[in-house]
């Protein structure tokens, strides 16, 4: 039987706080979209819950909207609100 | 040019980065730990960043400043642990003219602040410590 | 501050004077000798000043900036004969924020061009020498 | 006889190289102001004559009018058209 496939979330800042986590490895299955990986966040860890329901994202580094196809092998970031500068 | 770095910035070393023959006018833009923020003493700063996210970001920055007005120009933001007085980030622009050195090294400096994924961990003078949101904080400048 | 100089000038020192715990973003322009003008190669540029009113008039305009925004500014602007590259004039701003930072800063380069009792001769490429005449020249830029 | 008053003219740049002269003394007599001022200079001065009829004008260091008075002792300056910067 195949390993199920998996991508890779990224967490920063206060949301790394929050979950507990700054990488977390998720399963994805066909149609897997970014709002998806965030719902399977807050039910496999507890602190992400107080994650907010529409986060900043990235997918391989480059902004992305949570409608957007995850695939496996990507890297899923989701960004606190920026402060640099 | 475009980067994040944990050493201290160096504005003088972007600015002869960027200068030039032809360029007689270059703009610089250092922004530092204030010792005071939304009202509150600020001790000490930690920028963090989502690393190959936020270097790519500065690097389109810059890239679109040099396409949109004819400069060369070069930014910096700093990681880690800063003091007050520190240089967080650092922009310099330079061109013939100077209404082009400003108007590049303003769009840098706007840019690098709305886009790039770094964030920041105050510690105030009363010990404690908070991310810094400016989505809150914009209300209370 | 507000001077004139017959030395290099220094933008760094001048970034140095302005800063402090509460003034979080400086702007600095530094203008130098180009080595083009008015569609001409520039070899060499000779700046002479009426001295006291010109160094009243820069400390003038450094007073107007910081009452009119919360900043501290310093200004200088050389004498002498400068060759391509040469920082002629320096200004840095420095406040609280960016705005006001890039605000002073911008107006205190326009004003110093606008009033201040400075000339310049320019050598240009192919040997001949004029007195540059800004109302002139702004035509062909 | 008292000896006549006087100001002290500054020319520079150009138009200290047109006058030939950066610095000359004239005199002055009772409602005298900077247009006869910078008459007087074309009078004495051959190249003078190539001055603008309006130039930038200060007295004592301060920007001023053609028809400003001038006082004995004053220091009157015709200025060039500035290129600082």
């Amino acid at each position: 039987m195949d390993t199920p496939a998996r991508a890779t979330v990224l967490l920063f800042a206060r949301y790394a706080e929050l979950a507990g986590a700054d990488r977390v490895e998720v399963p994805i299955g066909p149609g897997t979209d970014v709002r998806r990986v965030l719902q399977g966040l807050r039910d496999e860890l507890p602190g992400a819950a107080a994650l907010p329901e529409a986060p900043l994202c990235a997918i391989n580094h480059q902004q992305a909207r949570l409608s957007d196809a995850v695939r496996p092998g990507d890297i899923v970031a989701f960004l606190p609100p920026l402060a640099g500068g | 040019m475009g980067f994040l770095s944990e050493h201290p910035l160096d504005v003088g070393a972007l600015a002869a980065a960027v200068a030039g023959p032809g360029r007689g006018g270059t703009c610089t833009f250092l922004g530092a730990v204030r010792d005071h923020h939304a009202g509150r003493g600020v001790v000490e700063l930690e920028y963090s960043a989502y690393g190959p996210m936020a270097e790519a970001t500065i690097g389109a920055i810059v890239a679109e400043a040099e396409r949109r007005w004819p400069v060369r120009v070069a930014a910096a933001h700093r990681l880690g642990r800063l003091a007050v007085g520190d240089a967080a980030v650092a922009v310099a622009a330079a061109g013939a003219h100077r209404e082009e050195a400003f108007a590049a090294c303003r769009f840098v400096i706007e840019e690098l602040k709305r886009r790039v994924p770094i964030w920041k961990r105050e510690r105030f003078a009363d010990g404690t410590e908070a991310w810094v949101d400016p989505t809150a904080v914009e209300a209370s400048r």
